[in-house]
């Protein structure tokens, strides 16, 4: 890696402003396997390099994209995708029908320990029948298979082999077939892609440059400054400085997002059903929402404007006489100004992503007003490799401080099914299994609103989690940017039909 | 002497990691597999000090740094070169009788530079940044292709960065002490009075007895120079040493921070050697000293 | 505005002809200026009829989209009123032609036929608004594995013809302010493209927003003290502009420039408070923008900005139960995707 | 040079004050200007700034005294020892500070606290260690310059014992002054230190405890309003630094 050192001083690097798309997240993605992909910066990141075999059109319907056509089996078992034949990697290799199957088989296999597992495992096989036709077999009778064909296809020619690992070196040179392929990652920890000449449809902007900006205050500077082109997520006090900016223009979007303190149930006393409403009656969550932002309240898993928000369900409230009576119930005592238990007093550790937004001042409110009630809290903030450790595998926490975004349907199954491969709180309820299946299996929309809606009651009374609240979301564009038109969840989708001037 | 320095230097941090307890590769979440890996592929095995474990796992640690120190140079060297320049210009400025302005400007010079490199970075990117928004928001200059500091990488910003680690943390402020306590002397040498008494320009004389001490007090530079380093790549996004070294410390990749602090020391010895020998060169005296 | 601002003795002798009347009206609380009577209670009744005919579009519009998602999917439940209801929106709604595809005649229900004769008598005067039953749903049909609640169908056509009632000819513009700026926003013809009709429409407002500006600074100059005190603190400029842009855009919603309507509606939107109703979101506002929402393909936004109504405005809680079954079996058979 | 050490006193006493860091999270009062009940008004999370300044100077000044006794002991010890034998002693002392001195401060004190995890203990050594060869050669040198001085000569010649004569007359007499001097300065360093490390992050004063300078980045990444927020800690920076630099003469 040898650098023209004198000369990259000199050289006034003219980047070429006209089409190239600069946009801002606070942490760069670490991982660009859409295999194993598990932030919305990583989210998007592939929402640009790689495609699925259907997508969404601009009235999120679902279109083909690297499917041609498909054809249902009368029994409902089994299809017959046909692929475009027109589709080539951004290494040159073309597009076949064994990547597909590979991609399948390797989010199936149990080795690859798939984060993205949940999307494929209604497939039951996959098989190439000839170099562009695939016959997929479900493990029961679909109405519409190709409404869950939306996972990313990843280059068979690009791995060793099965089962694939998080380390593999494609997770730092991703090839895909989508409309732009990444050119390099920089040393400042920014990411550039460039437009993939032969795609199929063309795209309005030639580069786009991802910078890793730690600091949002920073971030929404740097577009009035306009040194960004856009900004996923604007903060709620840096609204009033870009709205009457007549560079920028702001475009809200609901994110399906909800803030939580998971309780890991696999823990002495937090197991305690007891305890965990006493630990959510002691935390006043408006104070806590106050140096974040803006935002609404939730009570359950769904943000107030959902079809499946009971909006019966009480917010829970801070009461000091509730939580006495529920620790006393729990078997705690109280000990001049601590809870004790078995003597000793209560110390809960509490684990958070160091790139969260507004972390600390979450974390240290909470911190004191646990400690004002008695409860010592330890905070730690993990990097990315460590919070993928401790808290996705292991599950190795007291408290959690995290928050879930969830694309228009809002699927919680992941999260509180009892074989979930994101219940990190290590929920098992079998009525909640029950209800869960319920709303998957249900034929009438009406039966699925109203089950999910049960389910939420029932949640918010077992309180594996303190629902904290869900944030107004704004995306920044410059006036430079048109013919934008945003995807709710993963914000790219129709970035190629964007143009710049 | 120069292999002395940096020998022991070496001997002190690696006996610092004796101390660390096993070894960050197992904080990686795919650790095991990581040293399987390079373990399979380059044959090393736990506690080498060649390969980083978690910045940019299995690359060469000598390769990283190399690229990395090369990067800082650019900013160091010129750094370097504006401390001393500005030094000697401030006592230049400040003659024994100065009036009341000039002691003044030095007075605020010296409290400038008395400043943490980090307070000045963050000051200077901020002064910057909204002094050219404003002058943009009335029109008065067009939008510069430099503009918004650290974010777009060019000469502006490599300049600024060399200014705020030149003055950074009083290392404006020793140059200029030290610089004017040579020059007083200077002034009351004898053989300067001789070459005055016979008539012919003490310029000459001057520049030839400052280049020793010179060399000297840039060689002691150098360490503090590059503590700056750090904190002004980071603070002005600039991929070098410093910011390789932070990524390695907060990484616990501590084979890479090793191999850039042994970086650091054997720059500083360099600097040192340098020195030396211009002294040799340079003053006779100093010729049979080191014979 | 501009005399108002010039001499603003003029405008507190103005308003003191019913002082709490002209601050409901100014912070939008329709309700409130029309109990407190006199000319805001004017302004305010024009101000409900159009909120109430935008949300009976909408109304509609959820009805007809369900019926026909759902007939699309192949699963439409033949026993259901469900399909009565759609047809029986349309038809008050005279799109008799889509009406047609629906089963009509009597109301196979009596509890549905009973609410239809009281809507009609509460539509020609001979009963009151308060005579009906708030509560939702009309009709809850025994399913397999649950119920399922149908929500009044002429619930807020009724709301809408008894405002028009109740509305006046009007002596001067209903919205005290933005007429009287003048402002040229003359919209561009429509373009092909949905998305190029919204920047369009978009651009047009930006170089409206210029001139706002510029007049703005020689309005708040040539006023004295308090002149510039009334238009910064009742954001006088800001509320006459969101009036303005809600107005085209309620406009151009009914020619079917849906894309144009939701860039207006989003840049009247007053960002610092989104979701919460005052002197610059009204409540019209937010209607529109849902209702633009919908036709642009995206009813799960529509349900967001009718979340902000559901507090107040009582009668909008049928629409969003009818809009958010549409969301449901829009994704009937889809795995969602959830990230951190 | 009394101005200096009175407002290190005040800053010491400051510090003793007793500060319940998660007590004063109040965030109804987040992002106040300076009021009556809070002079210099409250940061982000509601917390009176005036008070975390006083507590702030604590995360410094612990560690730098601690530092400072560190590296007047070693540095005394080591320069005694090297000015007053001379020869090979004097040539391995000083070769080993020369090591130490080669490696930029900033770095040894990166590399002690990602091996020994940060801490106040662990940061009163680093800076201790990185302090100790200045104090070190400013001693030797004064040491070596004095030996041959009459009065020393003298003193031999009256036959005071050679170990009296060095640590009454060379270090405590003469030398107490440089060694003063050059602890202040580990004092200064180990501010400038604790402020560099919180605003790179990790290694620095983990919230919610109070120290400058978290106070300059918490203000800094919440763009708090209240102008003091910031400007008390780089105020209270910049004045601590000017009291422990050791003025001009540095050797």
């Amino acid at each position: 890696m040898t650098r023209p050192a004198v000369l990259a001083l000199l050289l006034l690097p003219l980047v070429a402003h006209a089409g190239n798309l600069r946009y801002a997240e606070d942490q760069a993605p670490a991982l660009l396997n859409p295999v194993y992909g598990s932030s919305m910066a990583e989210a998007r990141a592939s929402e640009l390099l790689f495609e699925g075999l259907y997508t969404d059109d601009q009235e999120l319907a679902t279109r083909p994209s690297l499917a041609e056509s498909s054809e249902l089996m009368p029994d409902r078992l089994s299809m017959i995708v046909a692929l475009r034949t027109d589709v080539t990697w951004h290494d040159g290799q073309p597009f076949t029908a064994d990547d597909v199957v590979f991609t399948i088989t390797a989010m199936l296999d149990k080795g690859t320990a798939s984060t993205e597992y949940g999307r494929v495992a209604w497939i039951k096989s996959a098989e190439a029948l000839d170099a562009h036709r695939v016959r997929l077999t479900f493990a029961r009778p679909e109405l519409h298979p190709e409404d869950k064909l939306f996972f990313k296809i990843v280059p068979k020619h690009l791995f060793s082999g099965l089962p694939l690992k998080r380390g593999d070196t494609f997770r730092t040179k991703p090839v895909g077939t989508g409309p732009w392929r990444l050119t390099q990652f920089n040393e400042d920890n920014s990411v550039s892609f460039r437009k993939h000449g032969d795609h199929r449809n063309s795209t309005g902007i030639d580069e786009v440059t991802l910078r890793e900006v730690a600091d949002k205050n920073y971030q929404a500077k740097l577009i009035l400054y306009e040194s960004l082109e856009a900004l996923v997520r604007v903060l709620p006090r840096d609204i009033a400085m870009l709205q009457n900016n007549r560079k920028v223009e702001l475009y809200p979007y609901q994110t399906n997002s909800w803030w939580y303190v998971g309780y890991n149930l696999n823990r002495p006393g937090l197991n305690n059903p007891q305890v965990r409403k006493a630990i959510s009656a002691l935390v006043d969550v408006d104070a806590l929402l106050a140096p974040v932002g803006t935002g609404a309240r939730v009570s359950g898993p769904f943000v107030p404007s959902s079809p499946y928000y009971n909006h019966d369900v009480r917010l829970t409230e801070a009461d000091a006489d509730v939580a006495d009576a529920a620790f006393v119930a729990g078997g705690l005592s109280r000990v001049g100004e601590a809870w004790t238990v078995a003597g000793k007093p209560v110390v809960l550790t509490l684990v958070a992503h160091q790139s969260l937004e507004s972390v600390q001042e979450v974390t240290i409110n909470l911190q004191s007003q646990l400690q004002t009630a008695g409860i010592r809290l330890e905070v730690q903030f993990l990097d990315d490799a460590a919070w993928k450790e401790r808290v996705w595998r292991n599950h190795d926490f007291d408290l959690m401080l995290s928050q879930w975004t969830f694309d228009r349907n809002e699927d919680i199954r992941e999260q509180f099914h009892s074989q979930g491969t994101r219940n990190f709180v290590g929920y098992q309820s079998p009525e909640v299994d029950g209800l869960l299946d319920k709303a998957r299996d249900a034929a009438d929309p009406f039966v699925r609103k109203a089950t999910l809606r049960e389910l939420h009651a029932k949640i918010a009374t077992d309180q594996p989690m303190l629902f904290l609240w869900t944030l107004d979301s704004y995306a920044a564009l410059s006036v430079k940017v048109k013919n934008v038109v945003i995807h709710p969840f993963s914000f790219f989708t129709f970035a190629p039909s964007w143009t710049m001037k | 002497m120069v292999g002395g320095t940096t020998a022991l230097a070496a001997l002190l941090i690696l006996a610092l990691f004796s101390v660390v307890p096993g070894d960050a590769i197992d904080a990686l979440p795919n650790g095991p597999e990581v040293r399987a890996q390079l373990e399979a592929q380059w044959g090393i095995h736990g506690g080498e000090i060649g390969y980083s474990l978690t910045v940019s796992p299995g690359a060469p640690v000598g390769e990283l740094c190399a690229a990395a120190l090369t990067t800082s140079l650019t900013l160091l060297f010129p750094a370097l070169f504006v401390t001393l320049a500005a030094g000697f210009a401030a006592a230049a400025l400040l003659p024994p009788g100065a009036a009341a302005w000039r002691r003044g400007l030095h007075l605020l010079g010296n409290a400038v530079s008395s400043a943490p490199t980090v307070i000045l970075a963050l000051t200077t990117v901020l002064v910057i940044n909204s002094g050219t928004w404003a002058l943009m928001e009335r029109g008065l200059i067009d939008r510069p292709a430099w503009f918004a500091l650290p974010a777009e990488p060019g000469a502006i910003r490599a300049v600024v960065a060399i200014v705020v680690l030149a003055v950074g943390s009083a290392r404006l402020s020793q140059v200029s002490a030290r610089a004017r306590q040579l020059l007083d002397e200077l002034d009351r040498a004898s053989f300067i009075e001789a070459v005055r008494s016979r008539g012919q320009g003490t310029l000459g004389t001057r520049l030839h007895h400052l280049l020793v001490p010179t060399a000297r007090l840039a060689s002691e530079q150098v360490p503090s120079c590059f503590a700056g380093l750090i904190v002004v790549e980071r603070a002005f996004n600039i991929p070098g040493a410093g910011t390789l070294f932070w990524q390695a410390c907060a990484g616990r990749d501590w084979p890479v921070a090793v191999g850039v602090a042994l970086g650091a020391a054997l720059l500083t010895a360099a600097a040192r050697m340098a020195a030396e020998t211009i002294a040799v060169v340079v003053d006779p005296r100093e010729r049979e000293l080191a014979a | 505005m501009a005399e108002i601002v010039k001499n603003p003795e003029t405008f507190t002798a103005y308003v003191q002809s019913s002082r709490a009347g002209w601050i409901a009206l100014h912070s939008n609380d329709w309700r409130g200026a029309v109990a407190a009577g006199g000319d805001p209670a004017i302004r305010a009744e024009a101000e409900l009829l159009r909120f109430h005919r935008v949300l009976a579009a909408l109304d509609t519009e959820a009805w007809q989209r369900l019926g026909a998602t759902w007939r699309a999917q192949g699963s439409l439940p033949a026993d259901s009123l469900l399909a009565w209801f759609v047809g029986a929106a349309l038809s008050d709604a005279g799109r008799d032609t889509e009406a047609a595809e629906w089963p009509t005649g009597a109301a196979a229900d009596a509890a549905v036929a009973e609410r239809k004769v009281l809507h009609d008598a509460i539509r020609n005067g001979t009963a009151r608004l308060t005579d009906l039953p708030a509560g939702e749903p009309l009709v809850r049909e025994v399913v397999v594995g649950g119920t399922r609640d149908l929500p009044d169908p002429w619930r807020l056509r009724t709301h809408a013809r008894v405002d028009a009632l109740n509305t006046v000819a009007l002596p001067l513009n209903p919205h005290l302010f933005s007429g009287d700026i003048g402002l040229p926003l003359t919209l561009p013809e429509r373009a092909t493209d949905g998305v190029a009709d919204g920047d369009a429409c978009r651009d047009a407002v930006r170089s409206v927003d210029l001139e706002l500006d510029a007049w703005r600074q020689t309005a708040s100059a040539a006023a004295n003290d308090d002149g510039r005190a009334l238009l910064d603190d009742l954001r006088l400029t800001q509320g006459a502009r969101a009036r303005l842009l809600v107005d085209r855009a309620a406009a151009v919603l009914d020619t079917g420039r849906a894309h144009c309507a939701l860039a207006l509606g989003q840049l009247a939107l007053d960002h610092e408070a989104p979701r919460a109703i005052g002197a610059i979101n009204s409540p019209t506002l937010f209607a529109v923008v849902a209702s633009a929402q919908l036709q642009v393909g995206r009813p799960r936004e529509a349900l967001d900005a009718l979340d902000v109504l559901a507090a107040d405005w009582p009668e909008t809680a049928g629409v969003d139960e009818t809009l958010n079954t549409l969301v449901v079996l829009q994704g009937m058979d889809r795995r969602g995707e959830s990230r951190e | 040079m009394t101005a200096r050490l009175l407002l290190l006193a005040v800053v010491a006493i400051a510090a003793i004050v007793p500060y319940d860091a998660l007590a004063d999270v109040r965030p109804s009062l987040a992002d106040e200007g300076p009021s009556v009940a809070r002079w210099l008004g409250t940061d982000h999370l509601g917390r009176d700034v005036l008070r975390r300044l006083c507590a702030g100077g604590g995360a410094f000044f612990g560690p730098g005294l601690g530092a400072a006794a560190l590296a007047a002991f070693g540095g005394t010890l080591a320069g005694a020892a090297a000015g007053w034998s001379g020869g090979a002693v004097a040539g391995v002392v000083r070769a080993a500070f020369r090591a130490i001195e080669a490696i930029p401060s900033l770095v040894l004190v990166l590399l002690c606290l990602m091996a020994l995890g940060a801490g106040p203990v662990q940061l009163a050594l680093a800076g201790g260690l990185a302090g100790m060869p200045a104090l070190a050669s400013a001693l030797d040198a004064r040491i070596t310059s004095l030996k041959s001085a009459e009065f020393v000569l003298a003193a031999r010649a009256h036959g005071i014992p050679p170990h009296r004569l060095l640590w009454w007359h060379l270090v405590w007499v003469n030398g107490r002054a440089i060694v003063a001097r050059e602890a202040l300065a580990v004092v200064g360093s180990v501010l400038v230190l604790e402020v560099t490390l919180s605003y790179l992050g990790h290694f620095g004063v983990a919230e919610p405890a109070a120290s400058w300078g978290n106070m300059l980045s918490h203000a800094i990444s919440t763009g708090c309003p209240n102008r003091w927020s910031w400007l008390a800690p780089a105020g209270a920076v910049l004045a601590s630094v000017w009291a422990t630099s050791p003025g001009p003469v540095r050797r």
